[in-house]
C-alpha cells in the first residue's frame, strides 16, 4: 500500500558511514523532499539487532551483506529486495593468525569470530583454499566488539574480523593477516536491502533513497576539500579518524560511480556468490530447521535468472534504480 | 460487606487466580502469533506453541546436525557449570572477606570502602580488561560472575555480620574465646544461612552475567545460544530457551530456600 | 577479699560525661542490685566491670589488679537479650564452654573429651532445671527458660564475678519470681560476687544484699551531657541472705494461690 | 594485647588503611602500564594515568569535530535520562503494583505467582523481543531497563507492606479508616522509605541494562561510547567512562540515602 | 444495657480447638481483665471482639447485634507493640482519626477543618499527659508515652468499647503504676466498657471491676489441640470503681517514695 513516511536502519561499518553523513548533513531529506515523501534514516548500534529489526517490520530497510539478507529477512519470509549494491569488501574482512604467516596453520585451532556472519563464510572459503574444513578447527562464537580485546589475551591464537577490528587486529605485534576479502572479491556485498512489498508500492523511495545515496558518493569521493571534510565526519561517526577510515576504505571497493554497480550487478557475479552463500547457510543450518535444502529460498537476480525455489522468491537483486541514477533519471 | 482486605480467597479460588495472568499471558500470545502466521507462514517472530515444543524437544532429543550433541543438555551442564563454579567462589569470597572485615575493626576499616567502590562499578563495562587479565576460555567467564556478585555478596555479608549483638561477642569472649574461636563458633556458623539468601538474592545478577559473558565468547552454553540463533531471528529456539533458563533460575532458588529450612533449623530466615 | 573497687572513676565520651568521681567497695560475695533512671550509666558501669569500656579517670580493681581490658572467663555475663547463641542447642550453648578452652584451634572436642563435656553441660542444666529442653534452639524455649539457659552458660566456667544486665526485664512478672528463686539459690550455693542492674525497685530491695542508686547530682539543662551520675544512695539491705532466700521461695509459691483464693467466689 | 576484634583504630589510622588499597591499586596498574608502554609504546591496553586524564578532559572540553556537541555531557545526560525514566518508572510500578499485592489478598492470589516469575527471567535473552516490541527509541531502552528490575522492585515493596504490624492496620480500621485511606494514609507514607531502599539495591542492576541497551541502539550514552571504542580498544576513553559510571552511581546511591534521611525522619532504615 | 454477650462461643482453627463453649455477659461500664495462661486464646478472644476473627460456634454479640466481622470505630484497642503510627507525630497521629472520618478520598483535612481537628487532638493529649511532646515521633517518646499515644489515639472516636491486649507489658514497673492511674481515669470519666488481657496477676486484680481467668479445663495430652479454654473463674472485683480509683491513685503516688525512705539510712 501506498505511504508517505519510511524508516531506515543503518550500522557503523565503513561501507555504510555515508548514510549517517547523509542524514546528518540533510541530503536524505532534501531527496525525500524532492519525491515527497518522509524517510527516518536510524542508527543502530548492534548490527543483527538492525537486521532483527527490519526482519520483525519495524523498518522499511536496512544495511546488511549478502549473506545476511538471504539468511535473516528472506529465510524469514520477509521479501527483500537489494536496492543498492554499495560497495564490497575487498579486504576489508580477513582471517588473522599469531605468530605465522601460513592460513595452513590454522589446523586444529580455536578460531574466534562472530558465529554464522559473513566471517564465518570467508573462513568456510579460506579453510577450501588449504584443503582444510571446518571440522579441523573450532569456532568461538566472539562479539564483534570485544574481538580485539579477546584477541589481546594470550591464549587466543586465531580471529576473523571486519574492519575497523581487523585493522587494529592487524597492527597488533606477531599478527598476520593470512586471508582476506581481497581473495574472494565481489563475494561480500554491502547492501541496502528494501522490503519488496513496500517498494513495489512505492518507488519513490527507491528513487529517493538511490538519488541521496548517489549524491553522497559523489561528495565523499576525490580529494576536494568537501570530500576530505566528509570522510573526517564519518571517520569520527565511526569512532575512529581521517587516516582511519581511509586505511578501511582502501580495502574497500565502492562503486562512488552508480555505472559501476550497475555493471557488477548484472554480471555473473552475483548469482555465482549467492550459490557458494546458500550452500553454507544451508550446512549451517542458517535457512531455518524446516529448510529442507538449499532451494527452500528462491533468489532473483537483476537480469531475470533465478536459484532456488521460484515459488519462494525472498531476495531478489535489482538494478532498476541504480540504472536510473547512472542515466540521470532522478 | 467487608472491607476488601478483610477478604481473602478460599484455596480453589486463589489457585485459579494464580493461574489466571499465566494463563491470560498465553491466550494473548497465541492470538497474537496466529494473526502474524495467517499473514505470513513464514513469520519467524511469534511462533506457535506447537512450533516452540517441536523445537524444544529437537533441541533436548535429536543430535545436532553440526555437532551431533544434543544441544540442549549441552548448552544446560556447560552454563549450570560455569554459574555453579562463580557462584560458589563467590560464596566463599563473601563468606571470608564479609567476616573478616565485619568482625574486625582494623580490617574493616582497610578493605570495606574499597569493596564498596568495587561493588559499583559496572563489571560489563570492563570486560576488556576480564579478557585480558583471564583469557576467553571458561576462567573469564567464571570471573566475570565472581566480578559482578562476589562484592555484593562481601557487602551482604558484612552486615551480617555487623548485625550480630554484641551481647553474643561478649558473651563468647566471657568464655574464653579467641577471636579465632569467634569467628568459628559463633560468627560462621550464624553467618552462613545469611549468606545462602544473599547468594539467592544475587543469583539474578549471577545469571545475567553468565548470560553476557557467554554473548560473548563461547563455543555452547545458554546464552551462547540465544545469542547465535538472534542471527537469523529464530524464536523457535529463543523463546523456549527464555523458558528453560527461567525454571532453572527457579530451581535453584528453591534448593537454596531448601538447604536453608533443612540446614539451619533455628534460623528464622530473612523475608525476600 | 575484696572482689571490685573503684577509686575515683570517671566515665566521659567525649564531652559527655556519663560516670562521675564513683567510689566503691564490693567485697567478695555480696550481692549488689543496681538501680537508677534510664540512660544514667548503670549498663555502662557494668561494661567497665566486664571490661568493655575503659575508664577515662580513676582506677578500677579486679581484685587487687587492675580491671582487664577486655571481657574473660573471669568475669560471667547475662544479658537482657541475646546472651545465649541461637544456632546451638541449649546443650551446646552450655557445652561450648569446655569446648573454647580445650580445643584452641577448633573450638570442637571429640570423643571422650566431648562426653565429658557433654555430662558437666548436662549437670549444669539440670541445675538451672533445663535438663528437659537440652536439644532445642533457643528460638524453641520461653523468654524465662533463655534466661536460665545464660546462667547456666555463664556459670560454666566458674566466674568469680557474675554481672547481670536487667536479665528479667523482658520476662513476666510468675516467671520472674522463679527466676529470683534461682539465682538467689546459685549465688548462695556458689559463694559468687553478683552485680545486676534492673528497672524494678521492688526487685532491686528484694534480691540483693546491698541496694546502689545511680543519679545525677548536679544537672545543667543548657548542657545535659556536662554533668555524670553518682552513686547517690549506698544501701546495706540487713538480712541474711540464707533467710532471705526462704523467705523469697515461700512467697514466690504461695503468693499467686492466695491470690486467687481469697478473691474466687 | 587485646583481641584483635577489641582493637579499634584511631580516626586518622582508619582513613589511612582505607585509602591503602585505593593507593595500592593504582601503583599496581602504574606499574603495569609503564611496563608495556616500554616494550611498546603505542600499547593500547593499559595507557598512562596521564593519557587517561588527557583524554577524559578532551570529552569534557573540546567539542567534537563532527556534532560541536561535549561528548562526555550529551553521552552523561543522555544515560541518565534514560536512566532516571527507567528507574522512576520502576519505582512507581513498584509501588502501586507493591502495595496492592501486599496489602490485598485476593490481589495478592492473582499477581504475586506472576510477578516472582517474572522477576526470575533474565532480561538479557530477551533483549531482541523487547526491541521489535518497543522499536529502538528511548522507549526500547527505559522498557529493558523496567523490565529489568521493575519485579524486584514490586516484590520488595510487597513484602515490606506484609511485614507491616497487622496491628496498625486493624488500628486504623479502629479509626475508621476505609481501605482507600489505609493504603493513602497507612502503608503509602510507610512504605515510601522502603521503596528508596530496595531502588538502592536495584540500581546496580539498572545500570547494567542501561549500558547493555545502549550498546545495541543508541546514538549517544555512556555505554554506546564505550561500546563503540571498544572495537578500537580505546582504553584511553574507557577507563575514564568507567571511572565516571562509577563516580555517577555513587553519587546516586548516596543521594538516595539523603533523600530518606531528610524526607523521612522516623525511618530508622534497612541496613544495605 | 449489655455491651458484650457470648453464648456457647467456640473458635477453632482447623481441628485445634482454641475456645470452648463461652459464655459471658458484659454490662456496659464494666472494666474486665483477663488472664490466663500462655497460648490459652486470650488475644484470640479479643480479635472476636474486635471483629478480626469469626466465631465458629455460637453467637457473640454486641449490644443486642451481632459482632461486625470487622474492626470498626466502636471499638478502640491498644496493642501491646505497633499499636501507633511510626510515621506520624504525637500529634497526627491523634489527628488522623478525624481526617479519616472527615475526607473519605484524600484522608487529610485543610484550613479551618484542619485546625479544629488539631484543637479536639491536642486536647486528647493533654488528656494522656503528652502534649509537650505533640511534635515528636514515637520513636522519640518512651514506651510508656508511646502507650498513652496510642490511647489517646484509640479515644478519638468515643468508642463504647475499649479493648486492651497487655497494654503494660513492655513497660517498667514503675511507669505501669503511672498507666494504671490513667487508664482508671479515662474508664472512669468516659463511661468505656474496658477488655484487658494481661499477664500480671496482681494487675489483674486491682485494676479491674471483674477478672476472667481462661483456662483449659479438659487436656488430652496426645492430641495438645483437642480440647479449648474456657472461662475457670469469673471474679466480681467487689469495690467501688470510684473508691478503687482514689485507692490506687494514691497507692502508685506513695509507694516508691516509701520504699526508699524506709530503707535509706
Ligand atoms: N558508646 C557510647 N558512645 C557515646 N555515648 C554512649 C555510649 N554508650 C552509652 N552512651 C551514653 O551513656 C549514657 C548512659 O548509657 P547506659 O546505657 O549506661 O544507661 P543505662 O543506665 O543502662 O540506661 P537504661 O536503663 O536505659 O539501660 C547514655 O546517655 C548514653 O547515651
Ligand atoms: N491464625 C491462627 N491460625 C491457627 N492457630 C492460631 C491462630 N491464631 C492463634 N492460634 C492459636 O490459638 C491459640 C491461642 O492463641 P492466642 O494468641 O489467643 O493466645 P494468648 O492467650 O493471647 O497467648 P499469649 O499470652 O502468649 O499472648 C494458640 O495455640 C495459637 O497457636
Ligand atoms: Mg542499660
Ligand atoms: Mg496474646
Amino acid at each position: 500500500q501506498e505511504r508517505d513516511s519510511f524508516r531506515i536502519a543503518w550500522s557503523i561499518y565503513v561501507g555504510w558511514m555515508p548514510w549517517g553523513y547523509g542524514d546528518a548533513e540533510g541530503i536524505v531529506q532534501k531527496w525525500a523532499d524532492k519525491y515527497d515523501i518522509e524517510i527516518d534514516v536510524v542508527q543502530i548500534n548492534d548490527y543483527i539487532e538492525s537486521i532483527n529489526l527490519y526482519t520483525a517490520g519495524s523498518f522499511d530497510g536496512v544495511t546488511v551483506t549478502n549473506m545476511d539478507a538471504l539468511t535473516i529477512p528472506a529465510a524469514g519470509g520477509v521479501d527483500t529486495t537489494a536496492l543498492i549494491v554499495g560497495d564490497f569488501s575487498d579486504g576489508n574482512d580477513g582471517v588473522v593468525l599469531k605468530g605465522t604467516d601460513d592460513l595452513a596453520d590454522i589446523e586444529g585451532k580455536r578460531v574466534h569470530l562472530v558465529e554464522l556472519s559473513v566471517s564465518h563464510y570467508l573462513l568456510a572459503r579460506a579453510l577450501e583454499t588449504v584443503g582444510l574444513s571446518e571440522r579441523d578447527i573450532r569456532v568461538v562464537n566472539t562479539a564483534d566488539a570485544d574481538i580485539v580485546a579477546a584477541f589481546n589475551s594470550r591464549d587466543v591464537e586465531a580471529a576473523v574480523a571486519w574492519n575497523p577490528q581487523l585493522g587494529e587486529l592487524r597492527r597488533m605485534p606477531d599478527a598476520n593477516v593470512v586471508f582476506d576479502s581481497s581473495q574472494i572479491p565481489g563475494e561480500i556485498m554491502d547492501l541496502l536491502v528494501v522490503n519488496t512489498e513496500v517498494l513495489e508500492a512505492n518507488p519513490a523511495l527507491g528513487k529517493a533513497l538511490t538519488g541521496a545515496w548517489y549524491e553522497i558518493m559523489e561528495r565523499m569521493s576525490g580529494d576536494d576539500a568537501i570530500a576530505v571534510e566528509a570522510r573526517t565526519i564519518m571517520g569520527d561517526a565511526a569512532g575512529t579518524d581521517l587516516e582511519g577510515y581511509e586505511a578501511q576504505l582502501a580495502s574497500t571497493t565502492m562503486f562512488y560511480d552508480p555505472a559501476d554497480a550497475v555493471g557488477f550487478v548484472e554480471s555473473g557475479q552475483p548469482l555465482e556468490t549467492m550459490e557458494n552463500v546458500r550452500q553454507f547457510a544451508f550446512e549451517h543450518g542458517l535457512l531455518g530447521e524446516r529448510a529442507p535444502s538449499p532451494d527452500f529460498v528462491g533468489i532473483q537476480f537483476a537480469d531475470g535468472s533465478m536459484l532456488g525455489s521460484e515459488a519462494n522468491v525472498k531476495f531478489r537483486f535489482n538494478a532498476d534504480y541504480m540504472r536510473m541514477a547512472r542515466d540521470g533519471e532522478l | 460487606m467487608k472491607r476488601i482486605i478483610n477478604q481473602t480467597p478460599n484455596r480453589p479460588t486463589g489457585l485459579a487466580l494464580g493461574l489466571l495472568p499465566f494463563v491470560l499471558v498465553l491466550l494473548v500470545y497465541m492470538v497474537a502469533s496466529a494473526a502474524r502466521l495467517a499473514e505470513n507462514p513464514n513469520d519467524p517472530l511469534l511462533p506457535s506453541l506447537s512450533a516452540m515444543a517441536e523445537a524444544f524437544q529437537r533441541l533436548a532429543t535429536e543430535p545436532s546436525r553440526r555437532t551431533g550433541e544434543l544441544v540442549l543438555w549441552v548448552d544446560t551442564a556447560a552454563s549450570l557449570t560455569r554459574l555453579g563454579l562463580g557462584v560458589l567462589i563467590s560464596m566463599g569470597m563473601g563468606l571470608v572477606v564479609g567476616i573478616f572485615t565485619g568482625l574486625i575493626p582494623y580490617v574493616r576499616r582497610a578493605f570495606s570502602p574499597f569493596v564498596t567502590v568495587l561493588s559499583m562499578i559496572p563489571p560489563l563495562a570492563v570486560l576488556p580488561i576480564l579478557f585480558i587479565a583471564f583469557g576467553v576460555g571458561e576462567l573469564a567467564k567464571v570471573v566475570l560472575i565472581i566480578f559482578g556478585i562476589a562484592p555484593f555478596i562481601m557487602r551482604d555479608v558484612q552486615q551480617r555480620v555487623e548485625e550480630l549483638p554484641t551481647e553474643q561477642l561478649v558473651k563468647a569472649q566471657t568464655l574464653g574465646a579467641s577471636t579465632w574461636q569467634i569467628m568459628l563458633r559463633v560468627v560462621l556458623p550464624q553467618v552462613f544461612p545469611r549468606l545462602l539468601d544473599a547468594t539467592r538474592l544475587a543469583l539474578g545478577s549471577a545469571w545475567l552475567f553468565l548470560i553476557a559473558s557467554e554473548a560473548i565468547a563461547a563455543t555452547e552454553g545458554l546464552g551462547y545460544r540465544i545469542f547465535l540463533v538472534r542471527r537469523y531471528l529464530d524464536m523457535e529456539t529463543i523463546l523456549p530457551y527464555v523458558a528453560w533458563i527461567t525454571l532453572l533460575a527457579f530451581l535453584v532458588d528453591i534448593l537454596l530456600r531448601l538447604i536453608n529450612r533443612y540446614c539451619f533449623p533455628w534460623y528464622g530466615g530473612r523475608r525476600s | 577479699m575484696s572482689a571490685v573497687t573503684a577509686k575515683n572513676l570517671w566515665k566521659e565520651y567525649g564531652d559527655d560525661v556519663v560516670l562521675e568521681n564513683i567510689n566503691l567497695h564490693v567485697p567478695a560475695g555480696e550481692f549488689v542490685t543496681i538501680v537508677g533512671a534510664s540512660g544514667c550509666g548503670k549498663s555502662t558501669f557494668l561494661r567497665m566491670l566486664l571490661g568493655e569500656e575503659t575508664q577515662t579517670r580513676g582506677q578500677l580493681l579486679l581484685g587487687d589488679a587492675p580491671m582487664p581490658s577486655e571481657p574473660g572467663p573471669d568475669r560471667g555475663v547475662v544479658f537482657q537479650k541475646y546472651s545465649v547463641f541461637p544456632h546451638l542447642t541449649a546443650l551446646k550453648n552450655v557445652m561450648v564452654a569446655d569446648e573454647l578452652a580445650s580445643a584452641r584451634l577448633t573450638g570442637r572436642l571429640f570423643g571422650g573429651a566431648r562426653r565429658r563435656a557433654r555430662e558437666r553441660a548436662m549437670e549444669m542444666l539440670q541445675a538451672v532445671g533445663l535438663d528437659h529442653a537440652a536439644d532445642k534452639y533457643p528460638s524453641e524455649l520461653s523468654g524465662g527458660m533463655q534466661q536460665r539457659l545464660a546462667i547456666a552458660q555463664a556459670l560454666m566456667k566458674d566466674p568469680k564475678v557474675l554481672l547481670l544486665d536487667e536479665p528479667f526485664g523482658a520476662l513476666d512478672p510468675g516467671i520472674r519470681k522463679d527466676m529470683h528463686a534461682l539465682i538467689l539459690d546459685l549465688w548462695q550455693r556458689r559463694g559468687l560476687t553478683v552485680f545486676m542492674v534492673t528497672h524494678d525497685l521492688q526487685e532491686g530491695f528484694t534480691l540483693g544484699s546491698r541496694l546502689l542508686v545511680f543519679d545525677k547530682v548536679r544537672h545543667d539543662p543548657q548542657a545535659p551531657g556536662a554533668y555524670g551520675a553518682n552513686i547517690t544512695y549506698d544501701i546495706p539491705l540487713q538480712r541474711q541472705s540464707a533467710e532471705l532466700y526462704d523467705e523469697v521461695r515461700e512467697r514466690v509459691g504461695a503468693a499467686e494461690q492466695e491470690l486467687l483464693k481469697e478473691n474466687a467466689r
